[in-house]
């Protein structure tokens, strides 16, 4: 049986912090940091990089279109 | 090939748009124009030439089409009357903001209100000072003839194109309404889109890869470089006077007494010229036919030779201003006209030259 | 030659298009002409007028207070233009319904009981080219060619089989017209 | 062994990324601003259906008046609710254009009445995006026709009070009774399903523009943090439960 | 009772209002001037006054209520910058061609288009010569500090009132944004149905048999009596620059240059003349507050003792036109202006000075 | 022995009489027009509910301008489409009148449309008249945007044609649809039943705005024989076999 | 059994001759004249007047109330 | 006396309402003040500055292109605004989010941690505060009294209780601003 592993990259000079893709992450992957960017904003970033599936809901609701979503199909680690 | 016809100054409007090519008419219906649309609607030119006209909800309606219309590149034009140009001030303000070609007819009625619909020349400042608001000018033709009323729609888009900005002709209830022969220009065909992307690099036309997006806006936030911007305008009408200033001489060689008059009014004042040399009184009679660029260099230079001039107009004294800035004290200039849609006779304007400067 | 005619009656009569044909044969004669309407709601009241100037010179204003001629076709035109007929003018007018017959006598004034003879033809649509047909007997400013000419013009290509039918209206004003009074 | 995060990042395995269609210019919009999901949508829609080069949009004046900086079509930027109009003059003399105007609720339903139903009467065949956050955003959250009864806005400090001002006003239902408007539904973008599904209407809202069948009219419920002074995640939340109930979500006519 | 608070423009506007027991507002948000609304919203004066407060649809709705209530003899107002100003040119037109007095506030903003939020005097034009169609003025007045936005509301209505005549309070976006103290008037009481109906006779207050109906309407179908209409309006207009010019003189006396400047602009350059002085050169300004009617007559006194006059205006001439009127040739009138939302600077006033007159 | 028609026409036997609300001044409406019927009614009832001191009309632009010339009430003339903004200004300073506004199709449905939604959707306390005769009757015959389908007007000479102008726009039925409005009805005024129900219409009309129950909405449809080239009785005619179908007589909402 | 008669008065000077009362007339009565007021118009009359009910249904359609409607009782003549 | 200041930093720093303080204390002491907020969508990017101007004489221009004081509190103001302090001017600054710090040599430079103090004090509502404190510590145009004053009259009556915590922000603030270079 195969499992999904996803990553994803944030743009942290862009992102606003809105917390968006925090809320829409199934897996509870994103956290915001406790640094702001230059614009002020604490911005977002993977905290469990590997509960993430890559299901790309993060990358949908962001308005800011920070987010790329990479995904594998990898053998389960029995 | 031309052709010699009897029309309404209305109806030679929108024979002479199809004929020269015009791409889109928009408008809604008002006296004294409405003869505008309805002949156009008469001609179908849409299954000829292709131009299509549309009947608008409203005049700002109308005036926002032409918005979309002008940001394709398309010679696309409206009419209306006073009211209905009140209504189209922003949008006249967003065109010239956006830099876009496009002809708006005003067949003037007297105002101010819903007030009279018969002829009046009551929307001079509106047109040529400042309708809408912001730094810009229209560019504006004042036809005295239904021929001229053919004519101009060339010439305005002409002008329109040539500085990218929108062009008003002028007009009044006068013109509009009556008959007089007209020569029709030959049919001209319409730009092609090829052509038009071409000509006009800045249109919308969907973005090629081969270009960067064009975008039709009047907007710019930062403030040096919206000053930068309403440089370039304010440059664009000083061309403007260099290049195009047009006005038309009566009997003003030898001229002791200059009447000073615009479209409907200018016709009438032809024959006080007659009238005043008749009674030995030398006149003369100078004729903007661009209000904007108004042609206050010419009227300047007969500041040095009459002793007078007379601004005679239906209103209650706005062209008067024009020409007073123009000649800038030189000459004494006085104000004449009749209000509310009554028209002066040619008698009265001589009377009114007598009383201002030659008697007492 | 200047003639300026003012052409006023009742809407429906039929007065704008007798200005237009007349303006159209003074083009196809050459002239300068102009033709202008009373226009807007004030025709709901049922009047309605226009002012036709045929000029060997440019015109000035399509807009006039006198005229040369003032062609009536009902009471209230009557009462409204009589008195701008400038001396020496032509006054024509058509008696039906008319209760103030005109007093002046200073003008030339003719009548062409066009509305009667319109009933006798049968064809009320012909009524103002009877009352044309009387004005140009009185002041022949155009020719009879012209005004078949003009006519032709004024009409669009589908009605172009009424022609004759005008004509014969127009001779028939002709020869029913008749002088009221001279000066 | 798990697998490294660098391992996944590699150009074969992305899966979702930013469209080409959208520059490099950063939104303006305040954080967790639906126009910037809005926004993001039309411009992969319109790449995915490779229409770049046909597609002109229309900007209305409102918080989204600077979209054009963010999607490489070609744009007209419109008057205070005029955008329908613009889109109409457009349309009328590029018929081979996809054509489509993005408005607010101030824009569209409250100045722009008039342009909007007539537009949408006389059928213009062309796509309507209408950004519904029951507020006007850019000038700093005034009520709109759309403002929720007894929700607060600048415009009304205490609250909606029906009595004074109406009722909020259902623009996209009187829309859908005229004879048109081919499609008109009422999504939002808060949630990855939601998103999905506003991206499919608008994926069909082009096509039927391809096959000419009259005006589509897509409603987006969005949020306005700043407007409604709450964070995004509460706006969408209070979305929800308030706006949700007084503009369902879901397709109102599809012809 | 008389208060000192620190306030915003455009919020002692709002206050100014309420205090004077004014009936009714009717607006439509637009950046720079929200606040006006905003405020009466905050302070809900209906339940105290008994002041109608009302967000209209647009600008047009706006304009057309006021007309509504203006006719009831009430004491009506709006307020909205550039864009939403130029909407309301019909219906300013139809409320000088019916002679309802209201009050109509413009933020101003820099155009032309959507331009800039950003302060500008580009709409002089017009608010002054003619943004509607027709034969008439607005009586215009131009603050120049927070105390002259709370102060001019009364100015405003008085005039309004007194001539029967729409008036309009041009100001821009810094007057409108800015925070100075200002003291605003105790609390008037509005006025009561039966006392408006005594004092305003043409008022619709639904037609008691003591009355003829009154009809408010600007229509005048015969244009002999729509003409006798506009010269009693022009009477009007007479009158107002007989009776109620308004202007501010600062270090005049002496002058041998004259500043020329209004509003915003008019503080900037008083700080010029400051300037100037402290270089020797003898500066004066002239500060018109009423721009229509112009002080014209004083200008033209001052026009005997200068040596050059100078327009100092944001936007690309305007203004300067009146002076040049006003002035006649006599003396020479140059013009400086920023544009776009930039705001000039004391310093480059000075210098713009020194070049057209000092220098070469 | 037959009575004599002079011994009929007695003080005593009057039934119908010109109300006293009407002046003398003879209407400037075309023969057999709707509009002098309509006047005529709004006349009646006004003086029937004894409230001319308390009601204060607003006429529009289109052939009823000078409507204010017939009726002896207060009133305003407004702008092209503006009559529900100044009756909402009346309404607002002066609660304690009667307001009503008379508007053509032009007036109402085209440029008028944002200004009638959004007075009837705030529910303002007024009485809207709305005359549809599918035309511009004062500008000379226009295409309205009731003008039916193939009908011809001077704007559509050859008929509408609703593939370029739309179909007709149906306003009654929006704003019957708008919590504001609480009597909507559509009524007619060519026979003297149809005459008796639209006064009734009318009076119940005056009274909802007693009752403070927001905005009466009552369209009239009606001819107008000079744009549609018929003569009165055939408009009337014309009018139920093409306008009826289209637009049918009767309440659409009444709370 | 009463029978009931009515009469009009038509205004002839404001009559703008649409005929709409001659449509409404149940009984017939009203006919438009073949001479023309001032105004130009075939103004109505009673062409039928024994026939009047005084139902006043011309006087209410009538756009001009020129009509003025008087009606009786009288004594149905056996 | 004439101090012409501009405090520029985020949104939500309460940039505009230290601005408002202040002025409201300029009126308490008999001052003419002005207060000139940057304003429109272009605070949507999140940047928020104030011009606060206060003299014995009448103010002529609100807006201003150099300052005598400049209070900047993150980087983006300190990349716009460090430039426009006229030479001898003063600069107040919070390190907190600053990447690059001042670098004139002509102006007097202080820095007060007002962000890192705020969150000690566990009130980052005073954070403008103490950064106002730290300004007026420096440059006392504003007796402490009339700043009490300006803030209660600042504050809706509602807020009073919070004066209390105010006052000791601004104490704090005149305590623990720095010196960083002077002229
Ligand atoms: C004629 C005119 N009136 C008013 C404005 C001011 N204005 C700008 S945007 C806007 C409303 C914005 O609200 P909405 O359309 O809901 O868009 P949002 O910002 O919420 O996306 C207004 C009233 C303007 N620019 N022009
Ligand atoms: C702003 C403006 N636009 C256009 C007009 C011209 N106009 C006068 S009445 C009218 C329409 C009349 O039609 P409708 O409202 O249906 O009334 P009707 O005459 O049919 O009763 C128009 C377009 C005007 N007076 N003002
Ligand atoms: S949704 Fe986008 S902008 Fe918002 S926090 Fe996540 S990455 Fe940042
Ligand atoms: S791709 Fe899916 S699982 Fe991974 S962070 Fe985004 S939402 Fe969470
Ligand atoms: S103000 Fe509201 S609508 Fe505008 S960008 Fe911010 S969140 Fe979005
Ligand atoms: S034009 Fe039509 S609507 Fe107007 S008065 Fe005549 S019949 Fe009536
Ligand atoms: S209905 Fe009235 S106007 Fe018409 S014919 Fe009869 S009486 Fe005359
Ligand atoms: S009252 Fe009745 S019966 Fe008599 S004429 Fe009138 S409609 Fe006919
Ligand atoms: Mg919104
Ligand atoms: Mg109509």
């Amino acid at each position: 049986m195969a499992k999904v592993r996803g990553a994803i990259v944030v743009d942290t000079v862009t992102c606003k912090g809105c917390s968006l893709c925090v809320e829409s992450c199934p897996t509870d992957v994103i956290r915001l940091a406790a640094e702001v960017n230059a614009k002020g904003y604490n911005y977002a970033y993977m905290e469990n990089p590997e509960a993430c599936i890559g299901c790309a809901n993060c990358a949908m609701v962001c308005p800011d279109s920070c987010i790329t979503v990479y995904k594998v199909k990898v053998a389960e680690a029995v | 090939m031309s052709e010699l016809r009897l029309m309404k100054g209305n109806e030679a409007i929108a024979e002479a748009a199809i004929r020269y090519g015009v791409d889109g008419y928009f408008g809604y219906p008002i006296t004294p124009q409405s003869e505008v649309m309805e002949t156009l609607m008469e001609l179908r030119p849409w299954e000829t030439t292709g131009m299509v006209v549309l009947q608008a909800e409203s005049e700002i309606a109308s005036i926002n089409m032409m918005y979309g219309g002008a940001g394709c590149g398309k010679k696309v034009m409206t009419s209306s009357s006073s009211p209905g140009i009140s209504l189209m001030q922003e949008g006249l303000s967003y065109l010239a903001g956006a830099e876009l070609p496009c002809v708006v007819v005003n067949v003037v009625r007297g105002g101010p209100g819903l007030g009279t619909i018969q002829p009046a020349q009551s929307d001079y400042s509106q047109a040529v000072n400042g309708g809408g608001h912001g730094d810009y000018n229209l560019i504006v033709l004042a036809p005295s003839s239904v021929q001229e009323m053919a004519d101009f729609v060339e010439l305005a888009f002409e002008l329109a194109f040539k500085y990218r900005n929108p062009a008003l002709i002028l007009s009044d209830g006068m013109i509009g309404q009556m008959m007089e022969k007209v020569e029709l220009k030959a049919q001209k065909d319409r730009m092609s889109d090829q052509e038009l992307a071409e000509k006009y690099p800045w249109a919308t036309t969907g973005k090629p890869s081969s270009r960067e997006r064009n975008i039709i806006t009047s907007v710019e936030l930062d403030p040096y470089a919206f000053e930068r911007f309403n440089h370039k305008v304010q440059a664009k009408y000083k061309q403007m006077h260099k290049e195009d200033v047009r006005f038309e001489q009566f009997q003003c060689e030898d001229a002791e007494y200059l009447l000073v008059a615009y479209g409907s009014s200018a016709r009438i004042c032809q024959k006080s010229v007659q009238l005043l040399r008749e009674k030995g009184i030398k006149a003369g009679l100078l004729r903007p036919i661009t209000l904007f660029p108004f042609p206050g260099v010419e009227l300047d230079k007969l500041a040095g030779q009459v002793k007078g001039m007379l601004a005679v107009e239906l209103s209650a004294g706005q062209l008067v201003r024009d020409v007073r800035l123009a000649v800038n004290g030189k000459v004494p200039v006085e104000h004449f006209g009749r209000m509310g849609g009554v028209i002066h006779s040619p008698e009265e304007v001589v009377e009114a030259l007598e009383k201002n400067f030659l008697k007492g | 030659m200047n003639e300026e005619i003012i052409i006023a009656g009742f809407g429906g009569q039929g007065v704008l298009s007798m200005g237009k044909i007349l303006a159209y044969s003074g083009v196809m004669q050459g002239m300068e002409v102009s033709w202008m309407p009373s226009y807007g709601p004030e025709m709901r009241g049922g009047t309605a007028n226009v002012t036709v100037i045929l000029s060997d010179n440019r015109i000035s204003s399509p807009i006039l207070r006198k005229y040369d001629t003032a062609i009536i076709l009902n009471q209230q035109s009557m009462d409204k233009f009589e008195q701008t007929v400038k001396p020496g003018g032509l006054l024509v007018y058509d008696g039906n319904g008319i209760t103030r017959h005109p007093e002046r006598d200073d003008i030339n004034i003719y009548r062409v009981d066009a509305a009667e003879e319109a009933s006798k033809m049968q064809s009320a649509k012909t009524f103002n080219m009877i009352v044309l047909g009387g004005y140009l007997k009185i002041n022949p400013v155009v020719t009879m060619e012209n005004v078949m000419n003009g006519l032709k013009k004024s009409l669009p290509e589908r009605h172009h089989h009424l022609l004759p039918l005008n004509e014969a209206a127009i001779k028939r004003g002709t020869e029913i017209v008749k002088e009221i009074a001279t000066v | 062994m798990a697998l490294e995060v660098k391992d996944i990042i590699k150009p074969e395995n992305l899966v979702y990324a930013k469209t080409k269609l959208l520059t490099e210019r950063m939104m303006h919009y305040c954080p967790g601003c639906t126009h910037g999901v809005v926004n993001k949508l039309i411009a992969e829609v319109i790449d995915e259906l490779n229409i770049q080069e046909d597609t002109i949009g229309v900007t209305p004046v409102g918080c989204s008046v600077l979209l054009y900086n963010y999607i490489e079509i070609d744009w007209h930027e419109a008057a205070h609710g005029r955008a329908p109009a613009v889109g109409t003059g457009i349309k009328r003399l590029r018929p081979d254009k996809y054509v489509f105007t993005y408005q607010g609720d101030g824009d569209l339903a409250a100045i722009g009445t008039a342009e909007t139903i007539h537009a949408c009467n006389r059928g213009e065949n062309i796509l309507m995006v209408f950004i519904n956050n029951g507020i006007y955003g850019m000038t700093g959250g005034q009520m709109a026709p759309t403002t929720l009864e007894g929700m607060k806005a600048s415009t009304c400090p205490f609250g909606r009070d029906v009595e004074h001002d109406g009722r909020p006003l259902n623009m996209t239902s009187i829309v859908a009774t005229l004879p048109g408007t081919c499609y008109v539904t009422r999504q939002a973008a808060h949630t990855a399903p939601a998103v999905r599904k506003l991206k499919k209407s608008l994926r069909k809202a082009f096509e039927n523009q391809k096959n000419k069948k009259g005006t589509s009219f897509i409603e987006v419920v969005g949020t306005c943090s700043s407007g409604w002074k709450m964070n995004p995640v509460q706006s969408n939340k209070w979305m929800e439960a308030n706006m949700f109930p007084i503009y369902p979500l879901g397709d109102i006519k599809d012809v």
